[in-house]
């Protein structure tokens, strides 16, 4: 329950992070770091196959992510 | 065996043509298309049989997988969706008839890939209708959603922020959904709707109803862009791909307050305690829908956006019917849901099949356009009437159910509303028809001279819209009779 | 205004679960109502029924498989949805008045760090995840993982060689059009699986009623296992699609400053 | 008159086929008017209408006998099915409907191609579908149907009024779109309101609500949404500012409005509403008839006056039908037997008089180009026959024995004695003076001997498309006065429906 | 009073703070002028209700949902619908996100800017350009 609720905790710093961030790239960097954590969220829970799939789909998408800021201004204002 | 498999077989048969129409494409350029076409047109068949047996035998219940009830995915079709249905795949019909004409890019790839989406987008407006299912609605609500998504993306640069904007927005609706959909399954236990209705309906759940309606109602606001909610709409459906926007238009939106009804009436029931909330909120955000909608539509000089926003006010009918809630009222509202497909999808079709032939939708351009495409402005003319209510067309009907299932209930306000609301409407149409019929010609360039008026698929579907508009109109009590035979149960 | 929502729907969030204090089950709780009413038999009869230890399995492609193929149908929407939105050559003419640098041809990147030789790690990596991936498949229904993972790791593999490999040539030489049609087929896979019971007279995706010679235990390993191919096809194949489909039209030639 | 070789059409039936005549005829005309020769389809809406006339005199009999005809054809809602029946007061605007359209017809042929109008195919289509919606206002038997015909009415009158599609005329159509939208949809939500809280719309001799089913101040308030559809349509002050505006039209749709159909189904409305869905009693003791009679009143007066301002003859003619409409909704609010017969003949004499002062205005207008009264010194001198009809109809108008107005006015100040209002009767004769001091002016001047007009002298009489039927509609309205009964039996009909309302209460 | 606090938070403390992240995504999407950061917060959100979804299926002494030789009471597993529902919304949700992504750049590609109230006033400016060139082509129509 401890561990649960740790981790959840830096989930919200993450997104707060992401929220009031002022860089894309460190955005998208964060977020893989959110969607590792929440991978092993998963797996504190009891939910193996989610925290699977969820390994190889943040994977994916935070590198299709990276992909796209190639052509996108990584500074915001 | 086909009789059996009914319900299931309405939803693969369009499906299985999207999953192979890039292949077939591939094979052969026009392939692809025709199997969409003929598959959406058998799964309209197959619904016309599917809604005869439904009223010969009563509710048909499909577990699939054969799992009994709350364990598997169960389908059940009663009178209500099994009219929904066919009202889906007729105008799906036509819109993939009529869609191809507005493709610019015929390579394969693409143009198989137009096809597979509009066979999906009506895949899953058809699985909406159909499901028993609380999750499997959601997945349903997503295909709907993406491929809607991506149809409004063709439609230009505009087209493609506002469905970015839509995209956000109807994730937002989607996840408040899944969290409404939490919160019963929590409660409950099991996700099938009929199940879940009978524990909601043993125990005292009141506070759990509330709190998931509250996150409904936003859910299926957004879908179906209701008043507060209605941000996305305008936008988008001004800026839709032209060939599809009937179906968005005109189907879409509907799905989500057929949705919105099940949970209100067919799982929470009536007579759980907050009820009469539900009704007042629901009715507070129909009526100002009503105005709101009317009002911002009469400032329009785009048809489509004047379209649009006319969407966001009959909407707002089809909620007041819920937020009436008698079976008269309910029956009102589902009768505007079909007959408003017709209605808004016919206005699309006129409106796209003006675009192709002179390339504008400006009203300021439409200057005694009946001359070059008489048939097509037949139509206008009676789908702008049915929107104003003017008997005997559909829209007229259905704000009688709705108007008496007011006076019943003593809501004098909601009909004052209806009246108001269509006299707003008639200011706008008759401005459209003025534009049509009287002023000066604006001298508009003809793309496609020679020949008939228009291509024969695209007039299939203005004439079929036509025929609806008035047949619902003067057989909407045997649609009603269809309607009240599941509806009779469940009202007030 | 904005912000003003926002903080309303922070209150409203936030107060949400107090005032669902008696709606939410206790966590943990074995006899809560999410976990006794339906679960139940998931758990108690998922290896008798549908022949597979691995309960999230047998709910995925055996109990609720319809879901399931349209979960696999979303991913093949997403693939289509992505390669027409990004098939069309961008216009020249921008509306940003700051018109963006002029597209060059795809220049992969340079090897910059010298240290490990990419094409020998690449070459020894991508056959193990591979091998991985068919495990994955094939072994879903006893231990972890299934279809989708499977589909994704083969997607994930095509994703390394494309985005490491200096080679010309990807393993898999597959064209958007080749892919997306592939997409498609593994969810035309599974609802055929489907279509096949009903044509045997039973219901939609009823593996009880494969036209199969073998045992009943046995109908349903072979319908999750024809299933489970269908999905990783589709998800490999849309996967592929997706990252073929972005590579096209994104240049990468910021190495070249 | 032998209607036997009719018989093979089932009685029933033939309100239904005289509604779709017309229909199909303004069908026809719309789809093929472009493609074929004029005459062709003039000759559909002729056809058609010497069809209708047939199809509504063959009725009469029927009606006269007090026999039950009566179609369910299907459910036009649920609990209400889509029903024509065929009663006393029905039959009488039925008839005037359908002899008039044959008579304007002819009459229109003559001034849309004399006068070179653009747009005669949707003209003719238009002429013919608001037609068949004022024959359906006739036979329909309750208050749903009715409104399904009166909406019909109202939006295919819309395309005749904005005729020239001028500026002029766009205005004038949304003037009549919003009285006529507005009162309808009011209309609409009473409709509901009564089907509500009576659980029908039948319309039945002498009401169907009572004072149980409506307490007093909805009664009165439900009343007036009811009729506020009639009177707007009859142009009852203050709400008549549509009908002077719809002047820009052509003659032939002036002729419509004002005596063939338009005004005709608003006054015919008010007449549903009031006596078979109020009853007397309800209207009398929620004090709606009193109501409405004073504003009848009013509007007789002030029009009057009002027309006697006006120098362009139309206008002033269209003030004059104001003023005798409002005659029609003042018989009805007397609420006695007499009057409502008295009320019901007026439809007919209105009809036939004021088509003929309105034809012969067209008339004048197409072979003289003249509008205004002042520049018609002495041109009676030329057109004799038409000016000579003119008169007649003046004459009758303004009540004089011998001629229809009489017989109808006669009755209503029956009624008014009966009733025991004096001031009623005080309105109606003098209103009879003042109609003879705005229309007998036009005689006089028109007939002047000193000024020979030298601009009159290069025209002849009018075209005998045009003279045929104003003509026949002027020996028409004579024969009626001098013979109630002509043919048609329409003051027998006329009496039968007011006895039959009354009945209950005697 | 402190007992029911902690009491509360043992038993329902996951959910406070799963809100807390699904109200956090809404609020990003929201508030937030990019639309990178939009689609990044549409995830996060999504995410949030995943844990919903799981919090509901615990079971305090259950182990994972596959069999095992001797535990056959339907207590000893954690309950294993909840996963599998949430394996199709995670998939769901990577398909909205891929959409999301290639919407995303098309929009850089045709209005070079993925800022909100820039690329609004961008709109904007391009009506206002098509209404006077629409202008211009009725001028020159006209003479």
């Amino acid at each position: 329950m401890i561990l649960e609720a740790v981790l959840l905790l830096g989930l919200i710093g993450i997104t707060l992070a992401i929220i009031f961030g002022t860089d894309l790239m460190v955005a998208v960097v964060i977020y893989c770091a959110f969607s590792f954590l929440t991978m092993f969220l998963y797996i504190v829970m009891g939910a193996p196959d989610v925290a699977f799939t969820e390994a190889v789909i943040g994977v994916i998408s935070t590198v299709i992510f990276i992909i796209l800021l190639r052509s996108i201004d990584r500074k915001i204002k | 065996m086909i009789e059996n498999n009914l319900p299931v077989l309405i939803i693969i048969v369009p499906l299985c043509a999207a999953l192979l129409c890039l292949l077939l494409t591939g094979i052969n350029r026009h392939l692809g298309r025709a199997v969409v076409v003929l598959a959406v047109l058998a799964s309209l068949v197959m619904s016309v049989m599917q809604l005869g047996l439904v009223i010969k035998n009563g509710p048909i219940h499909y577990a699939i997988g054969n799992y009994k009830v709350p364990f598997g995915i169960e389908f059940v079709i009663d009178s209500l969706n099994a009219v929904i249905i066919v009202m889906i795949s007729t105008i799906g019909f036509i819109s993939a008839v009529y869609a191809d004409h507005f493709v610019t890019d015929r390579r394969p790839l693409l143009h198989g890939a137009y096809n597979t989406i509009i066979a999906l987008l009506i895949t899953g407006l058809l699985g909406m209708a159909s499901t028993g299912d609380v999750f499997n609605l959601y997945v349903f609500l997503e295909i709907t959603s993406l491929s809607a998504y991506c149809l409004i993306a063709l439609g230009g640069s505009r087209g493609i922020v506002s469905a970015y904007r839509y995209m956000l927005v109807g994730t937002i609706a989607a996840t408040f959904y899944l969290v409404a959909a939490a919160l019963l399954y929590g409660a409950t236990g099991t996700l099938n709707m009929d199940d879940m209705a009978k524990i909601l309906s043993s125990g005292d759940y009141d506070t759990v109803m509330l709190l998931s309606m509250c996150f409904l109602i936003p859910a299926f606001g957004i879908k179906m862009a209701l008043f507060p909610f209605h941000g996305w709409q305008p936008s988008a459906y001004t800026h839709a791909e032209a060939g599809t926007r009937p179906l968005i238009t005109g189907v879409m939106g509907k799905l989500p307050a057929y949705a919105m009804f099940r949970f209100f009436y067919c799982i929470f029931g009536t007579d759980f305690r907050y009820v009469r909330y539900l009704m007042l909120a629901l009715g507070v955000f129909s009526v100002c829908s009503m105005l709101y909608g009317s009002l911002m539509a009469m400032w329009q000089n785009d048809i489509r956006k004047m379209l649009a926003y006319s969407s966001v006010a009959q909407i707002g009918y089809i909620s007041l019917g819920f937020a009436i809630g008698t079976p008269i009222a309910l029956a009102g509202s589902f009768l505007h849901m079909i007959g408003h497909a017709f209605m808004k999808g016919g206005l699309f079709f006129c409106t796209g099949a003006i675009r192709y032939k002179f390339g504008t939708t400006d009203l300021n351009d439409f200057g005694r356009i009946y001359k070059k495409m008489p048939l097509t402005c037949g139509l206008l003319t009676v789908a702008a009437l049915s929107m104003i209510g003017i008997p005997p067309t559909a829209g007229f009907f259905s704000k009688w159910y709705l108007a008496s299932g007011a006076a019943d209930q003593h809501y004098w306000i909601y009909i004052a509303v209806l009246v108001i609301s269509s006299l707003l409407n008639a200011v706008y149409f008759f401005k459209l028809i003025e534009k049509v019929f009287i002023n000066e010609d604006a001298g508009l360039k003809d793309k496609w001279s020679r020949g008939p008026e228009l291509p024969l698929t695209m007039l299939i579907p203005i004439v079929v819209c036509f025929v609806a508009i008035l047949g619902i109109g003067l057989f909407n009590a045997k649609i009603v009779d269809v309607l009240l035979l599941t509806l009779g149960e469940v009202g007030l | 205004m904005r912000k003003l929502f926002t903080v309303i729907i922070l209150i409203v969030a936030i107060s949400t679960p107090f005032f669902a204090f008696d709606v939410l089950p206790v966590i943990g709780d074995p006899d809560s109502a999410p976990n006794s009413h339906v679960s139940d038999h998931y758990i108690e009869h998922a290896v008798e029924e549908c022949n597979s230890p691995n309960m999230v399995t047998a709910v995925i492609v055996d109990y609720r498989a319809f879901d399931t193929m349209f979960e696999t149908t979303v991913m093949f929407l997403a693939g289509v949805s992505v390669v027409l939105l990004l098939a069309g050559r961008p216009k020249r003419r921008l509306i940003s008045p700051s018109a963006v640098k002029k597209r060059g041809r795809t220049v992969r990147g340079k090897a910059v760090y010298e240290t490990v030789n990419k094409d020998v790690m690449i070459s020894l990596i991508e056959p193990l995840i591979l091998i991985y991936a068919v495990y994955v498949l094939f072994h879903g229904e006893v231990s972890l993982g299934g279809g989708f993972q499977a589909g994704a790791l083969i997607g994930m593999t095509y994703l390394l060689d494309v985005m490491v490999g200096k080679r010309q040539r990807p393993i898999f030489n597959l064209s958007k059009f080749r892919s997306a049609a592939l997409a498609g087929v593994g969810p035309f896979i599974y609802a055929l699986t489907g279509l096949i019971s009903v044509f045997a007279g039973g219901m939609y995706l009823e593996y009880n009623r494969l036209p199969l010679p073998v045992h009943q235990a046995e109908l349903h390993s072979i319908g999750i296992t024809a299933v489970e191919i269908g999905v990783t096809i589709g998800v490999a194949g849309t996967i592929i699609t997706i990252i073929n489909a972005l590579m096209e039209r994104i240049s990468f030639d910021d190495d070249n400053d | 008159m032998d209607f036997n070789w009719l018989s093979w059409l089932p009685l029933e039936y033939r309100p239904l086929c005289a509604v779709l005549v017309s229909m199909i005829a303004a069908g026809l005309i719309y789809v093929l008017g472009e493609h074929i020769h004029r005459n062709l389809r003039e000759a559909i809406t002729l056809i058609a209408s010497v069809l209708k006339i047939v199809l509504v005199y063959s009725l009469i009999p029927a009606a006269l006998a007090g026999t039950e005809v009566r179609l369910e054809l299907f459910r036009i809602v649920k609990g209400v099915s889509f029903a024509l029946s065929v009663d006393p007061a029905g039959m009488v605007f039925a008839c005037v409907a359908s002899t008039l359209w044959l008579l304007t017809s002819i009459y229109s042929i003559g001034y849309m191609r004399g006068h070179g109008e653009k747009n005669q195919t949707g003209y003719f289509a238009a002429f013919a579908m608001c037609l068949s919606s004022a024959t359906g206002l006739c036979f329909a038997s309750n208050l749903l149907t009715f409104f399904v015909f009166y909406e019909i009415l109202t939006v295919s009158t819309y395309p005749l009024v904005v005729h020239y599609r001028d500026d002029e005329g766009i205005a004038s159509g949304r003037k009549y779109l919003a009285y006529t939208l507005i009162s309808g949809q009011i209309f609409f939500a009473a409709i509901v309101i009564v089907y509500s809280v009576s659980g029908t719309t039948e319309f039945t001799p002498g009401g169907f609500l009572d004072a149980k089913m409506l307490p007093a101040p909805w009664a009165l308030i439900v009343f007036f949404m009811m009729v506020g559809a009639g009177i707007v349509k009859a142009g009852v002050m203050p709400l008549h500012s549509w009908l002077p505006a719809a002047m820009v039209a052509p003659t032939p749709v002036s002729a419509l409005l004002h005596a063939v159909a338009v005004v005709k189904a608003g006054a015919f409305c008010t007449l549903r509403v009031v006596l078979y869905v109020f009853g007397p009693e309800l209207a009398k003791s929620c004090g709606g008839a009193k109501a409405l009679a004073w504003m009848a009143v009013f509007t007789i007066i002030v029009s009057s006056f009002i027309a006697m301002r006006k120098t362009n003859l139309k206008a002033r003619l269209a003030f004059s039908t104001v003023g005798q409409l409002s005659y029609i909704v003042l018989g009805i609010c007397i609420l006695t037997p007499f009057s409502t017969a008295g009320a019901l003949y007026h439809i007919v004499a209105h009809a036939f008089m004021k088509i003929t002062l309105f034809m012969v205005a067209g008339a004048v207008f197409v072979t003289t180009h003249k509008k205004d009264i002042t520049e018609m010194v002495g041109i009676g001198r030329r057109m004799p026959f038409t000016m000579g009809a003119f008169a007649l109809a003046s004459i009758g108008i303004a009540g004089f024995p011998f001629f229809a107005g009489f017989v109808s006015k006669a009755n209503i100040i029956f009624g008014a004695v009966e009733a025991g209002q004096p001031l009623y009767v005080a309105t109606l004769i003098a209103s009879a003076l003042l109609a003879l001091a705005y229309l007998m002016p036009v005689v006089l001047v028109s007939f002047k001997k000193e000024v020979e007009n030298p601009e009159f002298m290069e025209f002849g009489e009018a075209d005998l498309r045009m003279l045929l039927p104003l003509l026949m509609a002027a020996i028409l309205s004579v024969l009626l006065g001098i013979w109630p009964n002509m043919g048609l039996h329409l003051f027998d009909l006329s009496l039968m429906a007011g006895n039959s309302i009354f009945q209950p209460l005697m | 009073m402190m007992i029911t606090i902690s009491t509360f938070l043992a038993e329902k403390g996951i959910y406070l703070l799963t809100f807390i992240l699904l109200s956090l995504g809404v609020a990003g999407i929201v508030t937030c002028n990019n639309y990178m950061k939009k689609l990044i917060c549409m995830n996060i959100m999504q995410v949030a209700v995943i844990f919903l979804f799981l919090c509901l299926g615990q079971k305090s002494k259950g182990t994972i949902p596959v069999a095992v030789e001797g535990l056959e009471k339907a207590a000893d597993y954690i309950n294993p619908l909840p996963h599998g529902l949430m394996l199709t919304a995670i998939v769901v949700s990577l398909g909205t996100t891929a959409v999301g992504l290639s919407l995303l750049l098309r929009i850089r590609e045709k209005y070079g800017t993925i800022e909100e109230d820039d690329l609004l006033m961008r709109q904007e400016l391009l009506s206002m350009e098509e209404r006077q060139r629409r202008k211009q082509e009725l001028q020159r129509i006209d003479t």
